[in-house]
């Protein structure tokens, strides 16, 4: 059996499908957050996969360097951001963020 | 059969796992933990490409930073768990899995169906050392052929940015 | 440097000087000054432009400037005045004077009322000066806009309501208008946004065809039409000139809605002649119906201002109906209306608004006897509503007599009796108007609370006189703004004659 | 003789000196002020006359032509060659007009510092007689058909102005209301005549002559007589012809002086004057249509003669004897078949008849409602029963009114006679019906007038009031009364020596006649005496029943015809007719109606669409429900449908 391209795209799509799942579903900010760095790291995975096994350059490995960067600069806005609303509205969940709603 | 499969597969059934778990369990505890084990099995994979230096990245700043962080968020805003989320009703939570497996399928099904170009997986690839980091580096420092000084720079002062923007909005009024 | 320009550039200063006025004086004292240089400058050009014409000079428009400002859409500031503009600058000028003087002590934030009504004002006079479509739609909606503030924030009543209702439905008109100056322009070649090349074909502009006319002459009559109270439309009018405050009235009514005749005729039918031959029938019957309709829904009302209001309805009316009966006389008629209209029905919302201010009601049943608690308020109400009803030495009769006869040369029957059937309005008019003043002046005042109020202060017997001087003297000596404004209406009726026998083809009534 | 522009001015001058300064003058001064203005003119039209007639004289046919003094365009139309001018146009009878209106004006104004002495607004009273005064002159002396509504608009408002001089008073607004907008809505189809007319003649002159109008009448067939007709209603406003005619009685809520002037002297006749201005068209080319004229005329005043005799407010039976009597020149006017005036020639002698009766009776009548008023503001009231026995209290008064009853019913040597048997002898060479029927309302004329006069100053004595008011006389108004009388005894001698043949060349008909040429008149003595006779009868029969202290056979009367009597005294209900026409049928059937459609049908058309437009973006805005994470549900969604449509297409 060979380990080609293939099976890691397989792979990334499930994440990405299992995250875009917790996306949907998820109530709680954080752990929507969570489904977030799912679909990033699927994402990551396609990235290094393409560049070692289709490619000889070094783009894709750099650029899954710059995502790894801008996902933890995303995680600390939103996780700061979440902390604030927890401290207006005492809880979390999306669905009671309504004040600038219409 | 060689090794490398066996290891990704191992791999790759630890991911598939621990995704679904992480994106399904009810305490949110759980599910920041499982996503340090779905990012440990992706620092795996690079390993097992080669990619030693972006494995370890990935285990510095994903599992040993972000999941940290989300650790400490999770316990700051207090009530863990995502208790109301069986409010959420049958029908939502159906529609919502329908259409993530038909859009995983999807993409799956292109994927299959599509004839990629592709070494495959073995030890030469796994031990070779694909990218040196001298290279890395001066690729990212260097504004020629190949550089990505842009990028890096746009990182950095997002990076910034996003410091400014952590301290200020998370500081208390 | 035109001298056009300062018609817009006053304003603009004016706006610069309001803003930096500390205090109420000084906020007064910009706008007299302002307005006062505006109207001296209108009387300027309406004695020059006399003397011009006097002195043989024969082009279309006169004072022409022109200075490229967008070259993708040819778009120009371009500026130029003949006899009907000259006539309705005047008009302006009169009443944002008289407004000043009417608004003297309004409250509050009275300096940003007077920015607003500054800007409202610009848009009115750049839309007079202008000759490019663009810049006449652009002034067009600089005007409109700031009625809506003007109402919302200083009106009384459903203000709210009224000038959203007021603001959408001219707004909903400014929309045809657009689609309507966009097709003329790219019908006639795309070159040109300049009225006179369009109509002249000249300057690239090429002969826009029949068939896309009769698309183009609808939307752009009823663009301008809705603000000019068409019938169907005019419904903003009632409750928008209820709400709004007595100055803002007086210029929505006494000029606002002149922009809806005056471009009709400047857009609509100078630069779409074979469509407005073909299809001013139907215009013709919404007008008709407009005037008669107007002055009886007056008879029922018991509100001041939806009285005038009505009868603003039934005047414009007249307006548009002069404009479409396509003869020189009517259409001069139509314009010595606008001016006549502009000046009684300002006069008018300045008295009912100085009414209001002391009695707290505009209710015709709860008032009575005024006339000898106010005497001069009176007097002027009376002479507002006899102008009003086309007294002869007034501006009302000379304007509807030439309507009339200018109307009655169109010899077929459809003409005929669409004019008889306006000419009733005149009857009706009287027995709105006398009724009014009947109720509300005349009797022994009963109501103690009225039996104290005073009498016209001087900046409202200033505004008040102003005005009555203007009727009287069109009234009184009516040729030589008939011959100015003829001067420039016949060619352009000529034309409109020229372009061929298809003379309402679908009328079903011919 | 530019100098007749002042008869127009001075007036106006004192009307905007009067009203714009007015209220700074004491009465004394704004009187003195405007009555001196009415001096010059009356000054100025007796001059112009002098001088029309004598100066200038008969022209080389024989007659007086018109004489155009000035004439400007004030208001240019453009297409036809239209113009609306002003000017002053001199012809027989406009200059009669003239001196009938100075004269009568003058001699109210004069009168009007007794009757208005101390009343608000002394001032504003005489500014508007100015204004009165100068539009009516300004209409008779038109020099076209437009000139003449504008004068006739401005009497119109003027005449609303001064009846509602009262403004306190309900009955008077409502009767200056109505005053105004029935005469406005006759003024509707006269405006529209003009129009018709102005459109198939090419010209609003009075010129009637030119070959180019000969021609443009003859090419408009049937219009014409068309839009003389609807002039015609016009004027029948004004003179308040039937069913026209309901303003006038209630405009006698209107100071006394006013009524005297206005609704009995000039503006009335205003329709008649329009009529013989307009005659030689009428005649020439609407002969078939001028029945209208007769018939709506002889209805007129036997209607207006019928309700006289049930009235019992003086002001009232004056008012609709003035309608009668205005009636009586209509007729005139309707039954004269030709413009020659040959010797003895019956046929036009109708016109002239006209203008002769409009004449004395503005004299008469004016001497009438002036008597009233003396009468009025002795008793203070206008009713019957207060007064009764007032000879011995103002014998002046009584004199003069008397003077003009007679003259009124016709006796010989005051000046009704001449005038009144011109018209019957007219109508009698029409058609002997008309003339029969006319003489019987000239009967009934002489009966309402005597029953009125036996009222006033015969009659029940009303003790107790008279004791309370000690009815006198002043001086300053039996002036104009006596001057009054005088014409009227004056003009009634030389006219009827002049109808038996004296003062050849120097009667009235030498210088006022259908075609201007001199015109004898003549008495047809069978005429004559018929309708001297059946006058005398009148009188008798009211001094018979009406003279004593009591009355028992009017009594009797009104038992035995209760009905008719009520109806006669509530005026055939016409009143009545036309209230419920104007606010049962116009106003709560069309207007009401309309306003109703306008705010909830126009206007709610437009509310539905604001309605509609909120209703549906209310509807459509739960899509932007604002979750996250059902936009990427629905983007997903989206995503997928797209994929797959690249993949199966």
């Amino acid at each position: 059996m060979n380990i080609t391209i293939d099976y890691f795209l397989i792979l990334s799509a499930f994440m990405l499908g299992a995250g875009m799942y917790g996306f949907f579903t998820r109530r709680n900010t954080l752990a929507i957050l969570i489904s977030i760095e799912l679909i990033l790291n699927a994402a990551d995975i396609n990235f290094a996969a393409f560049n070692r096994l289709c490619q000889t350059g070094i783009e894709g490995y750099v650029f899954t360097l710059f995502s790894i960067a801008i996902s933890a600069a995303e995680t600390a806005i939103a996780i700061a951001v979440m902390i604030n609303i927890y401290r207006m509205l005492k809880n979390n969940y999306v669905d009671e963020l309504d004040t600038l709603k219409w | 059969m060689n090794s490398e499969s066996i290891v990704f597969i191992v791999l790759a059934v630890l991911i598939a796992l621990f995704s679904v778990l992480s994106v399904t369990t009810k305490r949110i505890i759980r599910a920041a933990t499982y996503l340090l084990f779905v990012l440990f099995g992706t620092a795996g994979l690079y390993f097992l490409m080669g990619y030693t230096f972006l494995g370890a990245v990935q285990i510095m700043v994903y599992a040993g930073g972000i999941v940290v962080l989300y650790i400490f968020a999770i316990m700051l805003t207090g009530k863990t768990g995502d208790a109301k989320q069986h409010s959420l009703s049958l029908a939502k939570k159906g529609a919502a899995l329908v259409a993530a497996l038909v859009g995983a399928g999807l993409l799956m099904f292109v994927i299959i169906s599509h004839q990629f170009v592709s070494k495959s997986l073995s030890a030469e690839v796994t031990n070779e050392a694909a990218a040196p980091i001298g290279e890395i580096g001066s690729s990212l420092l260097s504004a020629g052929e190949g550089g990505n000084l842009l990028p890096f720079e746009a990182v950095s002062v997002l990076l910034l940015a996003c410091i400014i923007g952590g301290l200020i909005i998370a500081r208390k009024r | 440097m035109n001298f056009l320009s300062l018609f817009v550039l006053i304003p603009l200063l004016m706006l610069l000087g309001l803003w930096l006025a500390k205090g109420v004086k000084a906020v007064r004292g910009v706008m007299v000054v302002g307005s006062s240089l505006l109207l001296v400058l209108a009387v300027y050009l309406t004695v020059d432009f006399i003397a011009q014409r006097a002195g043989g000079n024969t082009a279309e428009m006169l004072y022409q400037a022109s200075f490229t400002w967008f070259e993708p859409l040819n778009i120009s500031y371009r500026v130029g005045v003949d006899g009907i503009s000259v006539s309705m600058l005047l008009l302006s000028a009169v009443i944002v004077f008289t407004g000043t003087f009417v608004s003297w002590k309004l409250s509050p934030n009275l300096k940003d009322y007077f920015l607003w009504f500054t800007l409202l004002s610009m848009g009115v006079f750049g839309f007079f000066i202008s000759i490019d479509m663009f810049m006449m739609f652009m002034f067009y909606e600089i005007a409109l806009i700031p009625m809506y503030l003007l109402i919302g924030v200083w009106g009384t009543g459903h203000k709210e309501y009224s000038a959203m209702k007021l603001t959408l439905m001219l707004m909903g008109g400014s929309a045809f208008l657009m689609l309507g100056i966009f097709g003329i322009f790219y019908d006639a070649g795309g070159n040109t946004m300049n009225i006179l090349d369009i109509a002249n074909h000249t300057g690239g502009a090429s002969p826009i065809e029949f068939g896309r006319q009769c698309i183009w002459f609808p939307l752009t009559f009823v663009g301008f039409g809705v603000l000019g109270a068409l019938f169907p439309f005019h419904t903003w009018s009632p409750d928008g000139h209820a709400s709004a405050p007595t100055a803002v009235s007086m210029l929505h009514a006494g000029v606002l809605m002149k922009l809806g005749g005056y471009g009709c005729f400047r857009i609509a039918i100078f630069l779409l002649p074979e469509a407005a031959n073909e299809l001013n029938w139907i215009f013709l019957i919404l007008t008709g119906i407009s005037v008669v309709y107007g002055a009886m829904s007056a008879c029922v009302q018991t509100d001041l201002k939806y009285i005038n209001a009505y009868s603003s309805v039934s005047h414009c009316g007249l307006v548009l109906f002069g404009i479409l009966m396509l003869t020189t006389t009517s259409t001069t008629g139509a314009v010595l209306q606008m001016l006549s209209h502009g000046l009684m029905t300002a006069l008018f919302f300045a008295l009912i608004g100085m009414i209001y201010g002391r009695t707290h009601t505009r209710d015709v049943t709860l008032m009575k006897g005024l006339m000898q608690i106010m005497p001069f308020l009176g007097v002027c109400f009376v002479l507002a509503g006899l102008a009003n009803l086309g007294l002869p030495g007034l501006s009302g009769f000379v304007a509807e007599m030439s309507i009339f006869v200018g109307s009655f040369q169109n010899a077929d029957t459809f003409h005929r009796v669409l004019t008889i059937m306006s000419t009733c309005s005149i009857v009706v008019a009287a027995v709105y108007i006398l009724r009014m003043v009947g109720r509300m002046l005349y009797g022994v005042c009963t109501d103690e609370h009225h039996l104290h109020l005073t009498d016209a202060t001087w900046e409202e017997r200033l505004a008040v006189i102003c005005l009555i001087v203007c009727i009287a003297g069109i009234g009184c000596f009516p040729s030589w703004i008939s011959n100015l404004i003829s001067d420039s209406v016949a060619p352009i009726i000529e034309s409109v004659k020229q372009v061929g026998p298809i003379v309402s083809s679908c009328n079903p009534f011919m | 003789m530019t100098y007749t522009l002042f008869i127009i001015l001075l007036p106006l001058i004192s009307f905007l000196v009067l009203g714009i300064a007015g209220k700074w003058f004491s009465h004394k001064t704004a009187g003195w002020i405007g009555t001196l203005a009415l001096a010059g003119v009356t000054a100025l039209s007796y001059y112009a006359a002098y001088e029309y007639f004598f100066v200038i004289g008969r022209g080389a046919d024989g007659a007086f032509a018109p004489l155009e003094v000035m004439n400007f365009c004030w208001l240019p139309f453009f297409d036809q060659g239209l113009h609306f001018d002003m000017g002053i146009m001199l012809d027989p009878i406009s200059v009669m007009m003239l001196i009938v209106i100075s004269t009568v004006s003058f001699m109210v104004h004069i009168y009007s510092f007794g009757y208005m002495k101390g009343e608000k607004g002394f001032q504003r009273y005489f500014a508007f007689l100015s204004l009165f005064t100068m539009s009516m002159l300004g209409l008779v002396v038109a020099t076209n058909i437009f000139q003449m509504y504008l004068f006739w608009e401005l009497v119109g408002v003027s005449s609303y102005l001064l009846i509602g001089f009262y403004y306190t008073s309900p009955a008077a607004i409502a009767a200056s209301k109505k005053a105004f907008i029935v005469t406005r809505f006759a003024d509707l189809f006269f405006l529209i005549g003009i129009l018709i007319y102005g459109f198939y003649t090419g010209s609003f002159a009075f010129v009637f002559d030119t070959p180019e109008h000969i021609a443009n009448y003859a090419q408009a067939g049937f219009i014409l007589p068309l839009a003389l007709t609807l002039m015609f209603i016009g004027g029948a406003g004004k003179s308040a012809m039937f069913p026209l005619h309901i303003w006038l009685p209630d405009a006698m809520e209107g100071p006394t002086p006013v009524s005297a002037l206005i609704h009995a002297a000039t503006m009335v006749v205003a329709g008649v004057f329009q009529v013989a201005r307009l005659f030689p068209l009428w005649v020439t080319y609407a002969q078939d249509w001028m029945p209208i004229i007769v018939w709506v005329g002889v209805f007129t005043a036997f209607y207006a003669a019928a309700v006289a005799c049930a009235q019992t407010d003086i002001k009232r039976v004056l008012a609709f004897s003035t309608i009668s009597q205005i009636a009586f020149m209509m007729v005139a006017l309707g039954v004269c078949t030709e413009m020659q005036t040959g010797h003895e020639h019956v046929g036009s002698v109708g016109y002239m008849a006209s203008m002769f009766h409009l004449f004395t009776h503005a004299m008469f009548k004016a001497c009438l409602f002036l008597g009233a008023g003396c009468i009025i503001h002795a008793v203070h009231s206008n009713e019957m029963n207060a007064m009764g026995g007032l000879r011995k209290y103002m014998p002046l008064t009584h004199i003069t009114f008397l003077i003009s009853c007679l003259a009124i019913s016709g006796i010989p040597f005051f000046s009704g006679f001449s005038s009144k048997d011109e018209i019957i002898t007219a109508c009698m060479a029409y058609s002997p019906a008309v003339g029969y029927i006319m003489t019987g309302i000239a009967a009934m004329t002489a009966f309402y007038m005597f029953r009125l006069y036996y009222g006033i100053f015969w009659g029940t004595e009303n003790k107790e009031l008279h004791a309370a008011h000690h009815p006198h006389e002043t001086k300053v108004m039996t002036w104009p009364l006596i001057i009054l009388s005088l014409i009227t005894v004056g003009v009634g001698i030389y006219t009827t020596l002049a109808g038996f043949g004296m003062f050849e060349g120097y009667s009235f008909g030498s210088f006022i006649s259908a075609d201007g040429q001199d015109y004898r008149i003549h008495f047809d003595t069978s005429v004559a005496l018929t309708s001297t006779i059946v006058a005398i009868v009148a009188i008798g029969v009211a001094t018979w029943i009406f003279k004593g202290e009591r009355q028992p056979i009017a009594d009797k009367l009104y038992a035995t015809f209760p009905r008719l009597h009520r109806w006669a005294h509530k005026r055939f209900y016409m009143d009545e007719v036309w209230q419920f026409v104007t606010h049962r049928i116009i106003f709560a059937c069309v207007s009401k109606p309309i306003a109703w459609f306008d705010r909830h049908v126009v206007d709610g058309f437009f509310n539905f669409l604001a309605w509609g437009t909120h209703a549906t973006s209310n509807g459509i805005k739960t899509l932007q429900s604002g979750r996250v994470q059902q936009y990427a549900l629905v983007y997903l969604i989206g995503t997928i449908v797209l994929i797959l449509m690249l993949l199966i297409f």
